[in-house]
């Protein structure tokens, strides 16, 4: 490697690195439940993270299973609705936006700028303290009655006539948002002043750009949504109705603020996904990104104008024309910066050594779906189809595309790439393989037909529709396919918690990949180096040419 | 196993069906074009250098400026032209045209009532004659509702507390899907129906035989009873009668200037407003006396007296309020709590029974139409 | 390197040194504000569109309020302000008796900000102003304004203040913290002065809000509806 | 060890500032609380237009009011929480809220031209159908036979 390491972080360590690493530097509950090791944290993200995905699964289960008859005589329409708002809300809140950056991110950022830890260590413990608190809010809420306000919370729905836990719930989100805030100002600060020496921001890895952006988003859109979500708790206790018509209020304000947020949270969930696949895409071709310097930027641009398209959720909402039309055109453009994205992983690939490892499968998984995601956004993005297309199954397959063939597939790709470094372990790379297949065809079976059904009409949101029997066999499909992706994501739990216990000692670098993170030991100590490294090559400086020779030469005397 | 059993995409009964099926495919084809291209491109340079593959890797490139513009100014150009051309058929949803029949429309929790202009009044179903220029003004009583036709590509949130509007011109003859397609609680599903497109002949006859309804008042003629019952016609004349009530009769599309010095367009809001909240948009030369409509009137009322005063506010009987020039002192309401006109019969046993009378019909839509072929 | 391992020295130990960490500090503090800029900017947006759209009936409730007791609370907080500036000069300076007394002053002015939205609050209660189904109906309390949008108006007023209450009260916490960390001669606060300059932003963070807050709620000016005399 | 390179060259400049300069910050802040409470009471309608045009005067009473509250939180900003001083990262961040705020306001687009959105009965094609139900701008006043007779009957009010 050619990045020189110098002076060691213990003089007593010198010359005998500790046999310890952040694993076992301490067995007792206590020592994780108080650690401020930002790697602990990341574990403990992890399985929190996990828990909250499989029970959002079992919710979209339900629905799934739900709609494959068209008379709905599964569940109760109250008890569906319930369903889908606790799928909705566990999904977004306790799931897509926490996996990437509070998982990966909280693990790699610190590694790979080449710091000790995060910034504000007590502070990052702190989020996960708060990402508990209001998991276990939304969980009473889901289990002392349910919530059926969906999970955009809609005023006057949610504010004056839904009677269900819908306070206790939003308490929940309005804490899970300060979990986000704090995980976002520790990424900036860490960012902007704990990189190593020699680690200007042109050699940052794609990922910590990606978390950079998002931490950005994170503080500036989330304190808006969490005064918006605190002035309906507000309305339901004091029965004073800001948000709706009944003392003059606008209801439409609502959905001004909420999306002032949620729309640049799909970046929150999305952005540190696309960092992912660029460290994937780039390892396992052995080579370096491609167009770097607009990968990076495409980040920002995204992050920034990200802020400016909320209102294409409320074309048929009765907002203005006029202004509709100004975020019609720049959802537009904010189709560039991700095709960008695109193209330039696209050409990475080219001329690489491509080794097909399951990170790999799924980063080219993650490209397949995020172009559909991201091509149907165009059809929402037209104002005048979007009259049609809006609050349908096309809509909820679009998004779906997006979040889980984005945000779940980059994480599952960095899941599996970074495992290594985390646990020290390796999995079933063969498994790991066939199931990233498994789970890329189970995902457009679920979700490809529910844009058909979207496009023939078919609202969200319904329990049943006996009216319209056309939609079934498109819901069939889908819930056909949701089987093969329930299946798809219960594998990998069984092969990553098996390699704990049998897996191979992966080594320090198992694939071959370039970066800080793989210079230290797998698991890391818990200063993370035992040197303090000096930054001196370019990121992703792989040689795919030299590789290839190399390889070739070993084969040739194989032979 | 019959195809036509599953189709690919609803039926196209409306003006703007055609607008936008062709902006669909056309994005769609783009789409496709996008993806294919690019995602064959994944596919190919993974086998293709595919680690062991003899491939030829020399020279590799990681920054190619020419080529990120390229791949930076097509989408965009791309981008554009699409937003031109949806901004457009979005223009043509939202822009109603001139002289098109007006049906208003109240949302609840979970029903549409339906009124159409000659007073017959419906639930969940919508009668309308063909190539007709339909204009829905609609509002919720309760949570916000949208009001979606699929069939017609119509789609509008029905949000209480303001008009919204819809337009189109059924093209074909049928039976169609309505949708609630804004969730609204419990009995979402339920809140729908269908949109019966009938030729004009069958729709005025339609219109003249509904004998089933009792009484049934136009908005307008509502309108005028509440109008009078509630005592409007004690200071409301037919001549202004400054500082105290100017005459409302043939106010509507009237330019009005507030005190403020704005100028309104006395629309459907505007009147409503200036019932409900008659101290906002004083009038330039009046003073605030009027009492306060809001939480007096139900939806329904103000959009009968809106109808009324839209239509003229002109008596067609001889009421005994009317003595112009007669400024009743205490224009008060006294049978606040016992307000009740025709228009009020929405809300009436009967109207609510049929709240969840979707009926368990299949004959709608698509299978509908595939039904009608076989028998042929 | 001396810095890393010693529980008692003011360098954590993923920093290098003092001024990175300082500087990090200083960033992450600047950061958090950013965020409470939003915070508070949502309710800035709700009550910017309620008050362009019932100018008239807001200015009328806003009658009730008292300017007196709201410019007091303004002088009060610059004072405590400039005091809190004073304390972290002093902590630069190391002068440990002026900081503790120059902190329990700005303490002090945070509890009569308190003490004097204390009686505001308590003559609204007492007039039934506080939002909900028990909302007053006397038209002298309301000098005449609309009840809904009165009641949007004190809805606001209540919440807006009472947030920026709340900020006030957990900076007092804050601040009485650090008093008694310098009072126990912690090398965390005597060592470095950013833990006493964090602090202090943030306090003054509440003085911006509520050098906003006072103009929008004690001092309306009258729109036209009112003047003309309707 | 030596300050890391990357950040050996900034100087963040812990200059101690003298008492006075405390001093005279909080005597302007103090005499611009003074200001914002005497032009709450001015009615700048009579100042600006002489009285003829009162809405135009709250405006500009509001745009006072906040204008001085936001150079009162300028002088904080600076001169009390050290931003003056403090290194160029910070003052970007310090500044991504006050721009992102007007990101948020811009809600107001939405409220602002909502009473601008073509009325009923518009024909494509034929513009003087298309009148706002709010007429302020001067180009679509020609087009308005009814608003240009009620000009002509009342010349000074359409000041705004």
């Amino acid at each position: 490697m050619s990045t020189t390491v110098k002076t060691p972080i213990s003089t007593d360590d010198a010359a005998h690195p500790p046999k310890l690493n952040y694993l076992t530097n301490g067995h007792s509950l206590r020592s994780w439940l108080l650690t401020e090791d930002h790697k602990r944290i990341a574990i403990l993200y992890l399985i929190s993270v996990s828990f909250f995905f499989m029970l959002g699964g079992a919710f979209a289960g339900m629905i799934r299973w739900e709609l494959t008859s068209p008379a709905g005589n599964f569940l109760e329409s109250d008890t569906y609705n319930r369903v889908f708002t606790a799928h909705g809300a566990i999904m977004v809140f306790l799931f897509l936006l926490v996996a990437v950056p509070a998982v990966l991110g909280n693990f790699l950022v610190p590694l790979m700028i080449g710091a000790r830890d995060l910034a504000f260590p007590r502070i990052n413990l702190l989020s996960w303290y708060l990402y508990t608190a209001a998991g276990t809010l939304i969980l009473i809420s889901v289990v002392s009655g349910g919530v059926d306000a969906g999970w955009t919370f809609y005023t006057p729905y949610s504010s004056l006539y839904s009677n269900s836990n819908v306070s206790l719930c939003l308490v929940g989100v309005f804490l899970g948002g300060f979990s986000s805030i704090t995980t976002g100002v520790n990424f900036i600060a860490t960012v902007h002043r704990m990189r190593a020496p020699g680690m200007t921001w042109f050699r940052l890895p794609l990922f910590v750009w990606a978390n950079y952006a998002t931490g950005i988003i994170m503080m500036l859109g989330t304190p808006v949504v969490a005064i918006t979500l605190l002035c309906v708790i507000f309305e339901r206790t004091f029965q004073l109705p800001i948000f709706s018509p009944e003392l003059g209020g606008d209801p439409i304000l609502f959905q001004h603020m909420f999306w002032f947020y949620s729309h640049p949270a799909v970046y929150i969930m999305v952005l540190p996904s696309f960092g992912v696949i660029s460290e994937v895409i780039s390892a396992f071709s052995r080579k370096r990104v491609f167009g770097y310097h607009f990968v990076a930027f495409s980040s920002l641009a995204i992050a920034f104008l990200g802020f400016l398209v909320w209102g294409h959720h409320m074309f048929v909402s009765s907002q203005s024309m006029y202004q509709g039309v100004a975020f019609s055109l720049i959802t537009f453009l904010l189709a560039v910066p991700s095709a960008i994205k695109i193209f330039n992983w696209t050409a990475t690939m080219a001329k690489g050594n491509i080794h097909l490892n399951s990170p790999m499968i799924y980063a080219i998984g993650f490209m397949g779906l995020f172009l559909i995601g991201g091509l149907t956004g165009l059809f929402l993005a037209a104002m005048g189809l979007d009259v049609h297309l809006t609050a349908t199954y096309f809509i909820v397959a679009h998004f779906h595309y997006v979040m889980v063939g984005g945000t779940v597939m980059g994480f599952m790709a960095g899941l599996h790439f970074w495992w290594p470094k985390m646990t020290g372990r390796l999995f079933n790379d063969n498994i790991a393989k066939w199931n990233a297949v498994v789970v890329f065809l189970g995902f457009n079976l679920t979700f490809f037909p529910q844009f058909i059904s979207g496009w023939m009409g078919m609202p969200r949101r319904y329990h049943y529709y006996y009216f319209a029997p056309e939609y079934q066999i498109y819901n069939i499909l889908s819930t056909m396919g949701a089987t093969v992706l329930g299946v798809g994501f219960v594998v990998p739990v069984i092969y990553l918690i098996k390699s704990l216990f049998t897996g191979e000692k992966s080594g320090d670098n198992p694939w071959g990949a370039h970066g800080l993170e793989w210079q230290t030991t797998s698991p890391p100590p818990t200063e993370n180096f035992y040197y303090s490294p000096i930054v001196t090559d370019d990121v992703y400086d792989y040689d795919p040419v030299a590789e290839h020779e190399a390889s070739r030469e070993l084969g040739a005397r194989g032979h | 196993m019959n195809l036509a059993n599953y189709p690919f995409s609803p039926p196209a009964a409306s003006n703007f069906a055609g607008e936008m099926d062709l902006l669909f495919y056309s994005i769609l084809g783009m789409s496709v074009v996008f993806a294919v291209i690019t995602f064959a491109y994944v596919i190919f340079y993974a086998i293709k250098y595919r680690a062991g593959s003899s491939a030829d890797r020399s020279s590799p490139v990681y920054e190619n400026m020419k080529l990120e513009l390229i791949w930076i100014g097509v989408p965009t150009v791309l981008a554009i032209g699409f937003f031109i051309w949806g901004a457009k058929v979005y223009a043509d949803v939202r822009i109603p045209p001139k002289g098109a029949k007006e049906i208003y429309v109240v949302g609840k929790q979970w029903m549409w009532h339906i009124q159409h202009p000659n007073g017959v009044r419906e639930n969940n179903t919508l009668h309308v004659p063909v190539d007709t220029d339909i204009k829905l003004t609609m509002i919720a009583q309760d949570v916000i509702h949208a009001f979606y036709i699929p069939a017609f590509r119509v789609q509008f949130m029905v949000v209480p507390g303001r008009y919204t509007q819809m337009w189109f011109r059924p093209t074909v003859v049928g039976k169609y899907h309505l949708f609630c397609n804004m969730y609204c609680g419990t009995q979402h599903s339920e809140m729908g129906g269908s949109v019966i497109v009938m030729s004009k002949r069958d729709y005025a006859e339609w219109l003249s035989n509904n004998g089933e309804m009792r009484q049934n008042l136009s908005p307008t003629q509502a309108g005028e009873k509440l109008f009078n019952k509630i005592g409007c016609g004690n200071c409301h004349g037919p001549v202004d009668l400054p500082p105290r009530s100017p005459s409302l009769m043939g106010l509507y599309g009237k330019t009005r200037e507030a005190d403020n010095g704005q100028r309104y367009i006395a629309d459907e809001s505007y009147i409503r407003e200036s019932i409900l909240r008659p101290g906002e948009k004083m009038l330039k030369g009046y003073s605030n006396t009027m009492p306060v409509y809001d939480k007096q009137l139900s939806e329904e009322e103000v959009m009968a007296l809106m109808a009324y005063i839209k239509a003229g506010a002109l008596p067609s009987l001889p009421a005994k309020n009317m003595a112009a020039g007669v400024p009743g002192t205490e224009a008060q309401v006294n049978g606040k709590a016992g307000l009740n006109s025709n228009a009020l019969e929405f809300t009436s046993e009967r109207a609510d029974a049929t709240a969840t009378s979707r009926g368990n019909d299949l004959s709608v839509g698509a299978m509908a139409a595939e039904k009608g072929d076989q028998k042929r | 390197m001396a810095a890393h391992g010693h529980a008692d020295s003011p360098v954590k130990f993923q920093y290098e040194d003092i001024d990175q960490q300082n500087d990090t500090y200083v960033i992450g503090m600047w950061a958090f504000m950013v965020t409470e800029i939003m915070f508070f900017g949502g309710l800035f947006l709700i009550y910017t569109l309620y008050r362009m759209n019932y100018q008239g009936d807001w200015w009328k409730a806003h009658e009730h309020l008292s300017w007196q007791m709201g410019g007091i609370n303004t002088l009060n907080l610059l004072v405590s302000s400039m005091l809190m500036a004073l304390a972290v000069r002093s902590a630069q300076l190391k002068e440990r008796m002026k900081v503790i007394g120059l902190l329990s002053m700005v303490v002090g002015c945070g509890a009569l900000f308190m003490i004097i939205k204390y009686f505001e609050y308590s003559s609204k209660i007492a007039d039934r102003l506080y939002p909900g189904p028990n909302f007053t109906l006397d038209p002298t309390v309301l000098h005449g304004a609309n009840l809904d949008h009165a009641q949007l108006f004190y809805g606001l007023y209540f919440g807006m203040t009472g947030l920026h209450g709340v900020h006030v009260v957990v900076g007092m916490i804050l601040i009485s913290m650090l008093i008694k960390f310098w009072w126990q001669r912690k090398k965390v606060v005597t060592e470095d002065y950013i833990p006493t300059e964090l602090i202090g932003l943030y306090w003054h963070f509440v003085d911006i809000v509520w050098i906003f807050l006072y103009p929008l709620f004690y001092l309306m000016p009258k729109p036209y509806s009112v003047i003309g005399g309707h | 060890m030596a300050k890391s390179p990357l950040h050996a060259a900034e100087d963040h400049g812990h200059h101690v500032q003298p008492t006075s300069m405390y001093i005279k910050t909080a005597v302007i802040l103090a005499v611009f609380m003074g200001l914002t409470i005497l032009a709450a009471q001015v009615d700048f309608g009579d100042i600006v237009t002489g009285g003829r045009n009162h809405q135009l005067g709250y405006y500009i009473n509001n745009l006072v009011a906040v204008g001085i509250a936001a150079f009162k939180a300028f002088i904080v900003v600076m001169f009390f929480m050290h931003l003056k001083w403090a290194s160029s990262t910070a003052k970007v961040w310090a500044l991504m809220g006050f721009f992102f705020l007007p990101v948020l306001f811009s809600v107001f687009c939405d409220y602002g031209t909502r009473s601008h959105e073509v009325v009923n009965g518009w024909i494509p094609g034929q513009t003087e159908t298309a009148l706002p139900r709010v007429i302020g701008s001067k180009d679509q006043e020609h087009l308005d036979p009814k608003f240009a007779n009620e000009q002509n009957r009342n010349p000074k009010s359409n000041l705004y």
